[in-house]
């Protein structure tokens, strides 16, 4: 690629150049669309056949003041000729409206030398003397860190279709990168009608003006022409981000009612379901708060109904307290916790994954319960469905882990095919057996049915307080033992029925990572790639992290090293100062220590934002080093 | 409504249910608690409603009061502390059928429970709200309560607690769409079957407060009240509670409200030189949470799978 | 001693019996009055010089019906010629006022072949047919399991001196304790003297004559005469319970504040509190719930002054969102957590170690945070100093955890020699100087000082957001990570002031035992006993679990195994179907896995009171016999 | 009160603040929010009292409104969503010398925050509390509050909301101990500055309810009144909040409203058919908890120490 130093306008013509995938990026100040045109982008992309994953570059302010760094507000879209599991390394083309929410995606480390900004010039001439200052000062800036920066005039563009270039500019900025990557424009055509269906034909046509402006903008004045080959497939794809997977499952496990309270990044979900979800007969609770949204739930499930209830970190911990019920008094309900940055109010709109001992461990006394973990957006669907059937069969709370980077990223997969048996069946009123308590636990699985208000013969009282089988209170000694190891039996019990977990790579080698959570297509993109470079490293995924997945000791043991890769906080390996034992060590790596015994590595940060699976790379290359297994100086290479 | 459930005709052979349908074994209260009473006046009105046990759902937090559930034979829910209304409302969201006597406390509702009680009003769903309050923390032995009286010597104040008390009534009529107010004494029988029959037949959250003796910690707060009936301000009207006049005879005190005047429920409620007793506040025409919660229940899951089909429509390329 | 079992009167002289130590219980209805008879008696034996320690005996309801199993009220008295750390196996004599209550004790494993039981015997001639036949049934089935029953007509013989036994009998009792006991009637009398101070000499006179009464009766109708030696010392002791402890702990420290919501077992500190903090210009403030009541504290210290929470399970869920945002913001605080049976409502007047995890993990996000536990009720009172000076230097939460056995429990110890550097400072309010900003983080020990409200230009805004030092909102993936490092950083440093545990027995040997809590006095004793025995066996008690005391690992290696003893539920160490990997263990067995990787074995169990010394022993010694150091029919005698 | 600190004479050299000394940095609410306006007020309230800056603390919760302490550049507490009144008790609890504005949001205070505003006004601790009510919730993007009126499309009702809303001013008159309230709108600012003076003079906890116009997501819910000035009802009174006649000559709709009369004041409070701006209601002799809870700050550690050994005394054998 050649670099367009000092010219705004780039005049070189050629054939595209085939690529197996790119990144890109349009960054705007908010309420510039930019979101809107990266959507239709990936749309048509996956449309096409390619392998697609979208980030959105969400600000933290409403309205953030204009050409702030903070400010940034846009899209990613990652695309490719294989499925894209994750949002990639740096970017190869960024699209931006302004140059200072260029800054924001610096710190956020999102560009390479050599990625390309196509760059609004409007502001090297603003009326303003210090909007220009800044504008040159940023330029040179980016020159100098080594991004090919074009200076394109796109406002002045735009005037050309419309009036106000602000609103339109999005449109126009979907046509270049349309002609840039070689996307069919009908298709983008049709995304550009759909999108202002509701806004009538004039403001279409006026879209599509701009649309096809773009795309004769970039032809005359850009070189850049990429070709990333799709591959159609004959399987019917769905595109959704993670929490619209969530409301699907929620619909498609036949759940009666969301019981929730706002709460970034978990909202959204909702939001989502507030549309649709009264179609299925469900209802959404908006509580006062998370405390009594989590108890309006726990009435509902004990009356009978499946709910469940969405939240996030600080919810979560509001929560605590009625997990603890919904354990001791074996009330089925499902808790999805789109986890996002902590401690205390954190990063709200961040990614991390710092939840997950509180998921485990947070309520006093024993506690036990389901947690588990999506890896994928897909999953985030299917998940809901199988936590439903748990929470039922098992009489227990299950905690559903999810994250922002899943929450707010769209990926296409498998549209899923619908099964009347993942709904939940309508409540049993037939009378309850005479001589069955309302707690008759199987003595080998802790398992027990439950009466349903309403079931003739059936009513118990049901208690927070220590009980017997009948759910009378006791205090004694004996009937508090067999009251917890009944409830613990439950988990030994779905623990025999999960398999191991399968091992990506092969069974043995040098270096085993374990993750758990969104970070799946990352590390397995990682680890990929140093395989492919001929090395020795395999990795597992986690999804039932209570009970844990089986055999774990046993893999572990085949390999010379495991280490966790996690978005959570840890101390190095090391402990500050050389105290390894009150090192602090990354969530799951503690609790594999615990349960394996195994002398479980980690690595993990808390950067508010999805890993790169260049960065994964460099840990394991950094570890491999470490090892012997490969020199330091090529790790250091690879880390670079 | 008496003997009259609609699903009646469902049932083969119609039940007829006695007190002892409704009475779940010894009550555990001190001996002379006011709890015994109101208990005793649920399982009447039970009895004389003919509600059957297993569509009978008593509901209730934490506290000496919150007991309550254990001492019915229908279901119940003993949950946490402060925690009552939510699932309750939680239970009725979804199966508006069932009937739901909610037990709290004056710690456990006022206090801990505080958020919800506001918002439990608001949402104004069918169901009985009895707060038994005896101005203290009786289950934790004798902590001062929001309604305890300003100087009242309990185990977190032994010089006396410092705050005026919580008027539970005056403060449930201010919270919008507040739709059933009343007060009771448990010492009158005769009232608090009336007030609770009046209360169970409301369509929506009726809200009752019921002044409760608590001999263990607080056995001096309504002495007075008890033996002077003229302290209390018996409400009386055609729209009001109905109490046989042989229970309420001894009120020489007593005035015609008209409980759909709510500026004038707040100003008897906010009185201090009498207790008042009898119907505040009754407004039959709010908004059920229900009604809107509970919609979707006939939704088949054929119906489910073609609306979910829809979606999926939606996010298919 | 000869068995009375028909005889209502034993006619047997002898001279006393020398015995070490003796456990004797009071058990009665409630309102009945043992419990200060037993007090009374356990202040003679400690006047006297001998080790004692007592425990509490409380009914469930606050009126339970009279004569039932359980209503049972009662102390236990557990006094020795050494010092006495925990309530000790079961009782050698009990005196009950009816039957009814002893079968709450039997169920509690308190009796065992040969105790003495000396029952109030006017149940036998009740008017009532079923009580008399109640009686009847019980007194047989009481022989029946070995326990020797003496029937004495105690109601009776309080007539003489009274015209309501029921109020007067507890002393009645006292003095026939003082007499079998050979207590100095002198000091019982002194006792009873400053019971009824309040109520005139009318009833002081009644009592004295019940008290003398109940020695007369004893020395005519009892054969039994016992003599525990008592060693006194020159050193001042107090007696006091565990929450009685805690609340002079908190004066001591020079505490502004306490903030509270009443719960079980904890609220009996703030009881004692609340009639003497105020002379030390302390406050109590009980809110309106414990998520108030938490908040309430942050804002004293936020505003300079020293506050703490205390509560129990429950309370500690309901506040985990606010010890986050403690966490993240650097507000010292002291949260003491009492701890009783969970989950949920669980046990609440019972005692258990359920709440280790709920105070490491409970938080979302990484939320590190000091966590002590208190193994005596001394330790009661001196760690809430030394949690108040921690969380003043390391700006940091400290969780206290202490639990129903120290809170009820009484014992004497050393009267703490005040000092007045254990007293917080006034704050400063001097100028903030000038340039150093909120968080000006040591980037070694990530300490840092803070600035009061009051500090001229020591201005800043406290948040729950990730922040930077200057305490500004930052949203930037290095901002988050420097944030999260400072906060663990300061636990290394606090870690590297800590000294290893002290060992309990030998350096190395078979088996060593590791404790937290309340069980000190219990595994000490046990392990003394095997010991004694002859077998190669250490025990180690924790106070710091966050951050770990040091050196574990390097002590754990000494043994050929080390297993924790814990007061918290547990699968069995096999699992149950064998699945080893999947068995939930004791809560500090997990932990210390994690930190040492040691395959730390353990043994808990959740039956709602204190372990007995004679169990722990016989644990050991079933995990002798397992490793092979002893036989198997060895440790199955001893477990007996 | 102005300029008239107890503690002034402590000063060497008095100091004189300007509105720079309250200004913490450029405000991030968005372009014609409502917060602006009233942060502007209490700087110049701030400056006009010649308050110092660190003898300030502004507290919040979480929310849009809740960055109100970042804005200003004195101390400050930022903390938890719905939180904001027992971290605002606490340091005045033990701090009575610090003056305390509290921002909340009908969302942080109504909803989640709920039992904390009932207790905090029965606490009336001397604390400026506005609540900015823009009937949404801003900061998570539009979902229904407690305050949004029924029919609001939000992101969680996108078929409209279905209660009716709370009225918080009513509400609060209607707890014990109350002893100011008021309401103001943040597009006056004349009237919303004098509101909130009488607000910090005043002794005690001052509630001042803020509509607080969020274009954002709310755009439409006070344009009419907004437009239409006779929608408003203008409460005066020698007693009340004396705004510049300037300021609220628009308000043609006006009544004499006297501020003791709290049974005047929750019959204007629950009017639907004009929103009054004003004093409600004002009782200057409320006890406040801070008269107890700072007890004993001048007990010296030499005092401490005696103290503790008396205490050790009663336990020792
Ligand atoms: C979260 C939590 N906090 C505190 C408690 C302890 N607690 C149990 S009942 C109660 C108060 C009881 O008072 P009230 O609600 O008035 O009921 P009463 O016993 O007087 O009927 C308290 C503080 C608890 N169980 N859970
Ligand atoms: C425990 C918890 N629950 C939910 C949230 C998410 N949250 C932040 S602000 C807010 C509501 C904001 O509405 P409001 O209080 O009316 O303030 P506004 O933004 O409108 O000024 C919510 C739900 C949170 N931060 N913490
Ligand atoms: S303590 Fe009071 S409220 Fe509780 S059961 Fe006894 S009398 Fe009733
Ligand atoms: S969203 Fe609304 S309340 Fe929030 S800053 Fe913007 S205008 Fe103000
Ligand atoms: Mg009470
Ligand atoms: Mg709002």
């Amino acid at each position: 690629m050649e670099s367009g130093r000092n010219s705004a306008v780039v005049h070189e013509q050629g054939a595209a150049r085939q690529v197996r995938e790119a990144i890109v990026e349009i960054v705007s100040d908010s309420g510039e669309g930019a979101q809107k045109a990266g959507q239709s982008f990936a749309t048509v992309c996956a449309k096409m056949g390619n392998g697609v994953w979208t980030v959105e570059i969400i600000p933290a302010e409403i309205k953030p003041p204009a050409r702030s760094r903070a400010g940034a507000s846009g899209i990613r879209i990652r695309f490719g000729s294989k499925a894209v599991t994750n949002m990639g390394d740096q970017a190869d083309v960024v699209v931006a409206f302004n140059e200072q929410v260029l800054y924001g995606r610096i710190m956020a480390d999102a560009f390479r030398e050599g990625t390309v900004i196509l760059l609004e010039n409007r502001w090297a001439k603003d009326a303003d003397e210090q909007i220009r200052d800044m504008y040159a000062t940023a330029v040179e800036d980016f020159r100098a860190r080594g991004l090919i920066v074009h200076e394109l005039p796109l406002h002045e563009a735009c005037l050309k279709y419309t009036t106000d270039p602000r609103l339109g500019k999005n449109m126009f900025v979907l046509g270049m990168l349309c002609h840039i990557y070689q996307l069919n424009l009908d298709l983008a055509a049709n995304e550009v009608r759909a999108a202002f269906k509701k806004k009538g034909d004039k403001v279409i046509e006026q879209n599509l003006a701009l649309l096809r402006g773009g795309g004769e903008f970039a032809a005359e004045n850009l070189t850049y022409r990429f070709n990333v080959p799709a591959m159609p497939t004959r399987q019917d794809l769905v595109v959704t981000n993670g929490n619209q997977a969530v409301g699907l499952g929620v619909m498609a496990s036949g759940m009666d009612l969301v019981s929730m309270y706002p709460i970034t990044p978990a909202t959204s979900a909702t939001h989502y379901l507030a549309g649709v979800f009264q179609n299925l007969g469900g209802f959404i609770h908006q509580a006062e708060d998370e405390i009594a949204a989590i108890g309006f739930a726990i009435g509902a499930s004990y009356a009978g109904k499946t709910a469940c209830t969405i939240t996030s970190g600080p919810g979560l911990a509001l929560k605590t307290e009625f997990i603890g019920l919904a354990v001791m008094a074996e009330v089925p309900l499902v808790i999805v916790d789109v986890q996002r940055g902590g401690p205390a109010t954190g990063l709200p709109t961040k990614i991390e994954q710092g939840d997950l001992f509180a998921a485990l461990y947070a309520s006093p006394g024993d506690a036990p319960k389901v947690v588990m973990a999506a890896a994928t957006i897909e999953e985030c669907f299917h998940m809901v469905i199988t936590a439903r059937k748990l929470a039922e069969s098992f009489r227990t709370p299950v905690i559903l882990l999810t994250d922002a980077n899943l929450a707010t990223g769209q990926t296409p997969y498998a549209r899923p095919r619908v099964r009347e048996d993942w709904m939940a069946a309508p409540i049993d009123q037939s009378p309850w057996p005479e001589g069955v308590t309302p707690y008759e636990w199987d003595p080998e699985t802790g398992l027990s049915r439950r009466p349903i208000p309403g079931q003739r013969g059936g009513q118990y009282v049901l208690t927070g307080l220590a009980h017997t089988k009948q759910s009378h209170v006791a205090y004694d000694p004996r009937a508090n033992q067999v009251g917890c190891e009944m409830r613990s039996r439950k988990f030994a019990a779905l623990a025999s029925t999960l398999l191991p977990p399968k091992i990506h790579g092969d069974d043995q080698g040098d270096l085993l990572v374990v993750g758990w959570g969104s970070t799946l297509g990352t590390i397995d993109e990682a680890v990929e790639r140093v395989r492919e470079e001929g090395y020795r490293v395999s990795s597992i995924h986690l999804r039932f992290l209570s009970p844990l997945e089986p055999g774990l000791a046993e893999i572990f043991g085949r390999f010379k090293r495991v280490m966790t890769i996690e978005l959570n906080y840890s101390d190095p390996p090391s402990g500050f100062g050389g105290d390894v034992q009150s090192a602090r060590r990354a969530q799951l790596a503690q609790y594999l220590r615990a349960q394996t015994l195994c002398d479980v590595d980690y690595w993990s940060i808390t950067p508010g934002q999805p890993l790169q699976p260049g960065q994964v790379h460099g840990v394991i290359m950094e570890r491999l080093a470490a090892m012997g297994v490969v020199d330091q100086r090529a790790a250091a290479a690879h880390a670079g | 409504m008496f003997g009259l459930k609609t699903d009646w005709s469902l049932e083969v052979l119609p039940r007829y249910f006695t007190l002892e349908d409704y009475e779940g074994g010894m009550a555990r209260w001190c001996p002379g608690c006011g709890d015994h009473g109101v208990l005793a006046a649920v399982q009447r009105i039970c009895r004389d409603a003919q509600l059957k046990p297993e569509s009978t759902v008593s509901v209730s937090g934490i506290g000496c009061s919150s007991r309550f559930p254990h001492y019915m034979k229908t279901y119940g829910f003993h949950g946490l502390h402060g925690r009552a209304l939510p699932v309750a409302c939680g239970i009725k969201s979804r199966r508006p059928e069932l009937t739901i006597w909610v037990a709290t406390g004056d710690g456990d509702c006022c206090s801990i429970g505080a958020a919800h009680w506001v918002h439990a009003i608001r949402y104004n769903m069918d169901m009985v709200v009895m707060l038994f309050d005896n101005n203290v923390y009786g289950l934790t032995k004798n902590q001062t309560s929001p309604t305890s009286r300003p100087g009242s010597k309990t185990n977190t104040h032994p010089r006396g607690s410092f705050l005026p008390p919580l008027n539970p009534a005056l403060t449930t009529l201010s919270i919008s769409n507040v739709s059933f107010v009343a007060q009771t004494v448990d010492w009158n029988p005769v009232h608090v079957y009336a007030t609770l029959k009046a209360a169970y037949e409301h369509k929506g959250l009726s809200f009752v407060r019921i002044l409760q003796r608590c001999p263990q910690y607080t056995p001096k707060v309504f002495e007075e009240a008890q033996r002077d009936p003229s302290l209390m301000l018996l409400l009386e009207h055609e729209k009001g509670v109905q109490a046989d006049p042989a229970g309420t005879k001894i009120y020489t005190n007593r005035t015609q409200h008209d409980p759909s005047d709510i500026n004038a429920a707040r100003q008897i409620a906010s009185r201090e030189d009498v207790i008042p007793i009898g119907l505040l506040f009754r407004d039959a025409d709010r908004p059920r949470y229900e009604e809107f919660s509970s919609l979707g229940a006939d939704v088949t899951i054929e119906e489910k799978v073609q609306a979910l089909e829809k979606e999926l429509d939606r996010f298919a390329i």
